[in-house]
């Protein structure tokens, strides 16, 4: 049978008038898209090479670029849609897996838009979270049901009860686990110097820890995965905090796999593995089959950071979550990290990045609960990831129980990325999910974390408008504060799970 | 002249008494016992003296605008709030807010002084309010302030030792604060910075020293022999980049 | 629940947030005076409530009976009233039981069957003896329909209701009572009809707290509070902040003054600043109980029968004055309510900003830390 | 001593999208619309900032404006002047008498020969006229940055 | 302090400019046996040809000096130094004290003895504004319409084609085989030759005048062939020799021109040299020379006045340079390139219009030619000056793009953020 093209995804158009041949976007495409015809003396462009991921466009310095969807469909078809239908011409044509990255992007309801914030009239005063005093600031960590104190002989009240480690955060948001290798050193020089300036940790992700950011110690957490890349007892020591990860968002229950052609000298250096070997991480840990032995990792962790750093545990959230945070809590772990099933990645199968997992909104609001009932929930902060966009979803998100959120996805829009999901194509024009030394350096991390640095910056003002409004002065008063929260347009069984009313009803 | 027994009189009673003594032309009222009646003065638009013995209610001379209250001991919450003209002597201490939104007169306040003294004070055209505290003042002093001028003496010092409390002038943009005695750096709100006072300055806040210490009997040479320092907006957009476009 | 327009509901259903006036007087020597001094001070406030709740709390008031819990107790009905003396019967030594005295008042309007009884408990062998009158009260306000208990704790008692202040005091006869503490309230609920059980004081055994303001943290509160155990019923603020200083102060046995850096906590930026060991402790009260904060305006009065403390919170949003006199110690919204009882004290003053002000009762040893 | 102001050239960060050049042949132009000097201005002037490019090593190097500059040393007629204002080093071309001694001594290469109208040595003035450097306004990645340099 | 400075080319004159960068108080003198002060010498060619103004013939002025507090004595010829007393002794007789001293009285033009060349008009030497002067008047004056040029050097070209704008037919006549023999090679020569021959040169190599034949004026030359060359006029333009008879029996040593350390101080203490008069190292072959050219009397002059002014500073040595534009083809020479041997590895690129050549020795650059295509010539001046090891891009230095793009990481990365000191250590 006769093969089609797929036709492309965007059309590139250029404004012949206003080109001025300074060829930019054909220097610069990664992937070849933009020519230049010597003998037309004019520049075109290959859509079907493009991706959508408009560096062309920003780069250009007369806005003679503009790239677009093609308006192209193959039939306006509800079920059957264009996606759909490429979808299976792409894997009739070469009967391979369809790799994707980035969070999903199918159109489930999205609960944080269906949730409004509360805010003080009369009552009681509303703050100006300019003026007086307005304080985010969050501790990540095991906390004790009481604190035992003392009297010492002068009559001074002391502390008895030795506190468990914890991490300090001055803006209740932390930047995601990713991994050197899945992203560019400058990408995570950018995340490192941002959270370093704002006060909070970035995480290294299971791809070990170049030795570029070993001096960023007091404000990252290190991951181990299951393929341990990189793991030693200076690794784990590395960092404030020790994170294992179990599962992420956008893939649950699936490993990871780094190919060979990746694993380049400083790759190779940091995951502690051959050049040009491929790097896998397996589905689970092969030391962790059950709840007893995450106990056991956990506490060997402990063990070898001698107790002085908080050991967290990231799962993906399914549909048993809250049980399974309850455990892993009881395992030890002084945070835990729920990713729900709008996380990003660098790559994964879209069957399972588009379909499995539950939205994180009802993660963190029945992990909270289950906690709560079980009375462990100050035995581990609850840091809550996949799909946080905006201050008003990390509002939300510590309302429904979270003690603060991961950013992934947002933190590198911030640093230019535009969602063109081919990260793993390893071609990232942004300089972000790369390691081609001619593309990486186009992230220069003096921008990537002063912008970073921004959008901090302006949450958190954010947030202190929030709660200025709420006419409350502190995080601590915000979370798991359901009462700030009122639900629109959702039905009796979801209100119930969020342990939200609906709008409308008062206190 | 005309006197008044205030003792278990609720407020509507004695303001009524008031108004009318002020209708009938009356220039200096007394009014003894008073006891927690808000809003005494409240409104009140002609130049008359009223001298109460006792502790007023909240909100005293609240929108006054030309009376003279002398308070013969200590006042509640909101003495002077959005006070147009006028002047209030407070021989004894002050409740929170004082002055607030004040925007033309004088209070004096023999003592101390609660939180938020001359929360958003301002000047408006010939209006130039003033509020001079002799001891110390609490948190907040000065908040969102936009013109005018308080004078903190603190010839009483809080139980730290401190003339001001934290926060002091955040959300300042315009006016001026004077502190006799040292104000720590960490305790100003973002927006002000602390100057030395030049003479102009100083000329500016002398009259009022001197009125105070008439007022209460202070020797103003020595009230005026430690250091003031000034305390100003540095920027009129401390927020300039708060806001995205 | 349903809302309707037509008959407004008691605020018995709902979470009502209410600004008021509070007052405590307190001889610190153990001296009992009569409650009409409190009424009076309560007088002048009167602009700080709307007629929609009052009520008093007094210590001291039983010394006949004061080795036992007196419960004083609001039934809706005489069902009520018989399903909860069934369930007392079970568990305590029921030593007296009688009608609260009242007397007649244009201005109330009588709803509740009001009772009193004078109880011991058969002691149970799992719990103190505390805690298991705590669980008796959860029991009553959450289980049995149409009971309410005010007050349940030794030697004391609260009397409150719908009304204005000097009415309730009328009502109840409060000029009859001694006592050595007395605290008042008056209260200005919005939006719903206020009901007996709604009124300050809100008690647990024999704390006692009077609130002005609103807790905007509330629904942060509540959930820290069950994990402790206490199940917030009453639709109130005030009643997480009873719980709170029955967790902190007799559970935790910690002193009013740390009970108040839970509550009121200091600012990040001070407790950094703050020398070496006091940072750490107060930087572990804040990590560990950060869902006690108390966040939003409030000026309270929490007494039980040692001691009396005033709280406001921590960037002044209510007001709150002190003096004292001799032996005696006054907490007031307003300095006219003190002045009105006592119109020469030795010293008042404003207390600052998240600083208690703490009487202890000198003649009884103390039930916590010193401050 | 003298504050002198340098263009620092950060090679790690140049994606060698030679942005910097049309941005100097703008500003040479003296107008920032760079559509209208494309279609009208008949024949552009030369960048004054050169971007050398080899495999991933891009990076675009103009004057150094060095503190002991050869160029100085070499112009025999005083052309060649460091601007008291920017500490820039510029060419007088009414002085200049093209004789190329200050080309054949810059380390950097960066003294190009400008024969279009009189010939004269043409090198980077930091835009004294403009203000601040075009190549370093326009350059998306900060690869060029301009400092001050105490000597 | 007092310093002098004996002359005022541009040795004497970056001297006084850095002993005022590090002393502004001590006295300083400046003393020439020029008319003119702060003008450019090698413009003079520029002036006679018309291509630059009176005005533009100064490259520092006198108002400018007296701005920095110098003391200027024109037209005053120093005649002796006297070192015991420190002091020199002018013309006039009048001694001038000195704690610090500076000769940077430059060279004087070479005459060799040509039968007939005394006693007529029309026979010149030309280093000097006067001499520019003299030319221009008689050149005017007498209607000269032919002129011969003694010399093919870079004096000699530069006249010649100051001489053509005039609308005077020039003769080149060049005793080596080739014009610009000592710093340029045989194919860049003749390129250069060619363009000389387009403006309508006659060059003539391989001889030499012999005889100057004319009754009070002159007519005609004779070169040593035998041809005789009609011509109204003789610029004799061989060569330049250090100016240095004057310190004969002085006790200042010197060889070519006066011996100077690194430091630029001759053997007598406080008393230093620089610029044409001055003998010092060759950077590359490290041979005692004196480099007569512009940038090295700067830099030497630079030297040698922050160190009279206190500051130590020392000179790395220097290379011959050239660089010159003949009929409009602009060509570079730097270093060693006119050199052959084993030890020499050559690469050259040539395409008619282009020529290019370079001179590695022991994996260092020593040396480049650059013919109409000059435009980064400075990057191989550097490269042969810091002595930079060219192993790993020799191969790319005739390479269209050559830039420092293909240096040493390390070193470009000093080049770019440091900066390059390569005329002062």
């Amino acid at each position: 049978m006769a093969k089609g093209k797929i036709p492309p995804e965007f059309l590139v158009e250029r404004d012949d008038y206003k080109c001025v041949r300074c060829l930019a976007c054909v220097r610069l495409c990664s992937y070849g898209a933009n020519y230049y015809d010597e003998n037309a003396k004019r520049v075109y462009t290959e859509n079907r090479k493009c991706v959508g991921c408009h560096f062309c466009e920003a780069m250009c310095p007369t806005e003679a670029i503009t790239v677009m969807r093609n308006p192209f469909e193959i039939k306006p078809l509800a079920h059957w849609t264009s996606e759909h239908l490429i979808d299976i011409m792409k894997q009739a044509e070469t009967g391979g897996v369809l790799l994707t990255s980035m969070g999903n992007d199918r159109p489930y309801f999205s609960y944080f838009d269906r949730i409004v914030l509360n805010a003080s009239q009369v009552t009681n005063p509303s703050i100006d979270p300019l003026r007086e005093p307005m304080e985010v600031r969050t501790y990540l960590g095991r906390k004790q049901m009481k604190l035992d104190l003392e009297e010492d002989e002068e009559g001074r009240v002391l502390l008895k009860t030795e506190i468990a480690p914890q991490l300090k955060l001055e803006v209740p948001v932390m930047f995601s686990a990713m991994s050197y290798g899945s992203i560019s050193l400058n990408a995570m020089l950018s995340l490192a110097e941002a959270a370093k300036t704002v006060g909070t940790y970035f995480n290294t992700g299971e791809g070990g820890l170049p030795k570029e950011l070993k001096r960023y110690g007091s404000n990252m957490i290190v991951q181990v995965a299951s393929g341990r890349f990189g793991v030693n007892v200076d690794y784990l020591n590395a960092g404030s905090a020790v994170e294992i990860k179990i599962g992420q968002g956008a893939k649950p229950g699936i490993g990871g796999h780094l190919p060979g052609e990746k694993v380049t000298e400083a790759i190779s250096e940091t995951r502690m593995i051959p050049v040009g070997t491929d790097a896998l991480s397996p589905a689970p840990h092969h030391d962790i089959y059950s709840i007893e032995d995450l106990r056991q990792l956990i506490y060997a962790i402990k063990e070898a950071t001698r107790y002085e750093k908080p050991v967290g545990v990231k799962i993906a959230a399914v549909h048993n979550v809250a049980p399974i945070a309850a455990g892993m809590v009881r395992a030890g772990a002084d945070y835990i990290v729920i990713d729900g099933i709008r996380g990003g990645t660098g790559a994964a199968p879209k069957v399972t990045r588009d379909h499995v997992g539950i939205p994180i909104e009802f993660a963190v609001a029945v992990v909270d609960q289950r906690l709560r009932e079980e009375g462990i929930r100050h035995m581990a902060s609850v840091v809550v990831a996949g799909g946080i966009r905006n201050s008003a979803d990390v509002i939300k998100a510590i309302a429904l129980g979270a003690d603060a959120v991961y950013i992934g996805t947002a933190a590198l829009v911030a640093l230019g990325c535009h969602l063109c999901q081919r990260c793993y194509l390893g071609k990232c024009n942004w300089g972000i999910a790369t390691q081609d030394p001619k593309l990486t350096k186009r992230l220069n991390p003096e921008i990537g974390a002063r912008r970073l640095v921004n959008l901090l910056r302006a949450w958190e003002h954010e947030i202190k408008e929030i709660l200025g409004g709420m006419g409350i002065n502190a995080i601590e008063s915000l979370r798991g504060n359901r009462d700030m929260l009122r639900g629109v347009g959702l039905h009796e069984y979801e209100l119930k799970l969020l342990g939200i009313k609906p709008a409308g009803e008062a206190w | 002249m005309v006197g008044i027994d205030a003792k278990g009189w609720h407020y509507r009673e004695l303001n009524e008494t008031i108004w009318k003594a002020v209708g009938e032309g009356e220039n200096e009222i007394i009014v003894e016992n008073v006891c927690g009646q808000r809003y005494i003065g409240a409104g009140l638009k002609r130049k008359v003296k009223i001298l109460l013995n006792g502790v007023p209610g909240n909100d005293l001379g609240a929108f006054m605008d030309g009376p003279e209250i002398v308070v013969y001991g200590n006042c509640q919450d909101g003495v002077g709030n959005t006070m147009n003209s006028g002047k209030i002597v407070i021989h004894g201490c002050a409740g929170d807010i004082l002055g607030y939104s004040m925007r033309g007169g004088q209070i004096y306040v023999k003592g101390h002084a609660g939180y938020r003294v001359g929360i958003h004070m301002k000047a408006y055209k010939e209006r130039y309010p003033v509020i001079v505290v002799g001891g110390f003042v609490r948190d907040f002093l000065g908040e969102y302030m936009a013109g005018g001028l308080i004078l903190i003496l603190g010839l009483e010092r809080d139980e730290d030792g401190n003339v001001t409390g934290d926060f002091v002038g955040t959300g300042m943009h315009g006016g001026e604060i004077f502190v006799r005695g040292p104000v720590e750096e960490r305790k100003l709100g973002k927006e002000v910075k602390i100057f030395e006072p030049t003479i102009d300055d100083m000329n500016r806040v002398t009259p009022y020293v001197k009125e105070f210490c008439d007022l209460f009997g202070y020797n103003f040479e020595e009230v005026m022999s430690e250091k003031f320092v000034l305390l100003k907006p540095y920027t009129h957009r401390p927020y300039g980049r708060l806001y995205a476009y | 629940m349903p809302y309707s327009l037509s008959s407004l509901i008691p605020d018995k259903h709902f979470r009502v947030p209410s600004a008021c006036g509070v007052s405590g007087i307190m001889n610190t020597s153990g001296e009992r005076f009569s409650g009409e001094v409190v009424v009076t001070s309560m007088s002048v406030m009167r602009e700080r409530g709307n007629g929609l709740g009052a009520g008093f709390a007094a210590y001291g008031i039983y010394p006949e009976l004061k080795d036992y819990y007196c419960f004083h107790m609001l039934y809706d009905s005489a069902y009520a009233k018989k399903n909860t003396e069934e369930y007392l019967a079970n568990h305590y030594e029921i030593v007296e039981s009688e009608p609260i005295p009242t007397r007649k008042n244009p201005r109330i309007k009588e709803v509740h069957i009001l009772w009193r009884y004078f109880l011991k408990p058969k002691f149970p062998e799992t719990v103190t003896e505390e805690d298991f009158v705590v669980s008796t009260v959860m029991f009553i306000n959450e289980k049995i329909e149409g009971a309410f208990v005010m007050s349940s704790g030794k030697n004391m008692g609260v009397f409150k209701g719908v009304g204005f202040p000097e009415d309730i005091g009328d009502f109840y006869r409060i000029d009859e009572y001694k006592g050595y503490i007395w605290t008042a309230h008056n209260r200005f609920p919005t939006n719903t009809v206020g009901w007996w059980g709604g009124a300050h004081p809100f008690s647990i055994l024999d704390w006692t707290v009077v609130h002005n303001g609103e807790i905007s943290s509330y629904g942060v509160n509540k959930r820290f509070l069950e994990s402790y155990g206490y199940k917030c019923t009453l639709m109130t603020d005030t009643e997480v902040i009873a719980y709170l200083v029955d967790l902190f102060m007799r559970r935790f046995k910690y002193s009013p003054a740390i009970t108040a850096k839970i509550l009121a906590a200091p600012f990040w930026k001070d407790i950094d600043s703050m020398p070496e060991e006091e940072r750490l402790l107060y930087s572990a009260l804040r990590m560990n109980y950060g869902g006690a904060l108390l966040n939003g305006p409030f000026a309270i009065i929490v007494a039980n029968r040692n001691m009396m403390m005033g709280l406001n919170d921590r960037i002044k949003l209510r007001p709150l004055v002190a003096a004292v006199k001799g032996d005696f110690l006054y907490i007031a919204s307003e300095e006219a309510a003190i002045r009105i009882v006592c119109p020469d004290p030795e010293i008042v003053w404003a207390p600052k900003a998240g600083e208690p002000v703490v009487g202890v009762l000198r003649s009884e040893e103390s039930v916590s830390l010193k401050v | 001593m003298i504050g002198v102001r340098k263009i620092l050239i950060r090679e790690e960060y140049c994606m060698g999208c030679k942005l910097c050049e049309i941005n100097c042949v703008a500003a040479q132009v003296g107008t920032e619309n760079l559509i209208k000097i494309f279609r009208y201005v008949p024949e552009l002037p030369e960048p004054k900032v050169i971007v050398e490019e080899h495999d991933y090593i891009t990076f675009a190097l103009q004057c150094r404006n060095c503190y002991d500059a050869s160029c100085l040393k070499a112009c025999m007629t005083g052309a060649m002047h460091r601007d008291p204002r920017t500490g820039a080093i510029t060419v007088n071309e009414e002085k200049c008498v093209g004789c190329w001694m200050c080309v054949m001594v810059c380390p950097f290469g960066v003294v190009k020969r400008n024969v279009k109208k009189k010939k004269v040595a043409s090198k980077c003035d930091l835009c004294a006229e403009r203000g601040s450097p075009a190549c370093v306004e326009g350059c998306p990645n900060e690869a060029l940055v301009l400092i001050e340099v105490r000597e | 302090m007092r310093y002098v400075i004996v002359g005022s080319g541009p040795a004497g004159l970056s001297a006084i400019e850095a002993i005022r960068e590090v002393d502004g108080e001590g006295e300083v003198i400046l003393i020439t046996a020029e008319k003119f002060v702060g003008y450019s010498k090698p413009l003079i060619t520029y002036l006679l040809g018309g291509k630059v103004t009176k005005e533009n013939m100064y490259y520092r002025t006198e108002e400018r000096l007296r701005e920095i507090n110098v003391e200027v004595r024109s037209a005053t010829k120093v005649e002796k130094v006297l070192v015991d007393e420190r002091a020199v002794v002018t013309h006039t007789g009048e001694k001038v004290v000195f704690d610090k001293l500076l000769l940077a009285v430059g060279g004087r033009p070479f005459v060799p003895k040509i039968e007939g060349l005394d006693q007529k008009e029309g026979i010149f030497t030309f280093t000097t504004w006067e001499d520019e002067e003299r030319i221009e008047e008689y050149v005017k004056r007498r209607g000269i319409t032919k002129a011969v040029v003694l010399g093919g050097g870079l004096i000699g070209l530069k006249t010649a084609e100051a001489l053509m704008d005039l609308g005077v037919k020039v003769t080149i006549v060049e005793v080596a085989d080739r014009i610009l023999p000592v710093t340029f090679d045989k194919k860049a020569s003749e390129m250069i030759e060619r363009a000389l021959e387009t403006l309508g040169c006659e060059v003539i190599t391989n001889d030499t005048v012999v005889e100057v034949r004319g009754r009070k004026a002159i007519s005609s030359v004779v070169l040593k062939s035998g041809k005789e060359i009609p011509t109204g006029l003789l610029v004799i333009a061989i060569g330049v020799r250090p100016n240095v008879e004057f310190l004969k029996g002085s006790g200042i040593e010197v060889n070519r021109g006066i011996l100077v350390n690194e430091r630029m101080e001759t053997n007598v203490e406080g008393i230093y040299a620089a610029g044409d008069c001055a003998e010092f190292y060759d950077l590359v072959d490290g041979q005692r020379k004196v480099i007569a050219i512009w940038p090295v009397a700067v830099a030497q002059g630079r030297v040698a006045g922050y160190n009279m002014a206190g500051r130590n500073v020392r000179y790395p040595g220097s290379i011959p340079m050239n660089s010159v534009e003949i009929a409009g083809v602009p060509t570079v020479s730097v270093g060693h390139s006119n050199v052959e041997g084993e030890e020499y590895e050559i690469f050259t690129y040539e395409d008619g219009r282009t020529y290019k050549k370079v001179v590695i020795k022991d994996n260092k650059l020593v040396g480049a030619i650059f013919v109409n295509d000059i435009d980064r010539a400075g990057i191989y001046t550097g490269l042969i000056l810091q002595k930079l090891d060219a192993s790993s891009f020799k191969e790319k230095l005739l390479a269209e793009d050559f830039g420092l793009v293909y240096l040493p990481r390390e070193f470009r990365k000093k080049m770019l953020e440091g900066e390059m000191r390569i005329w002062l250590e």
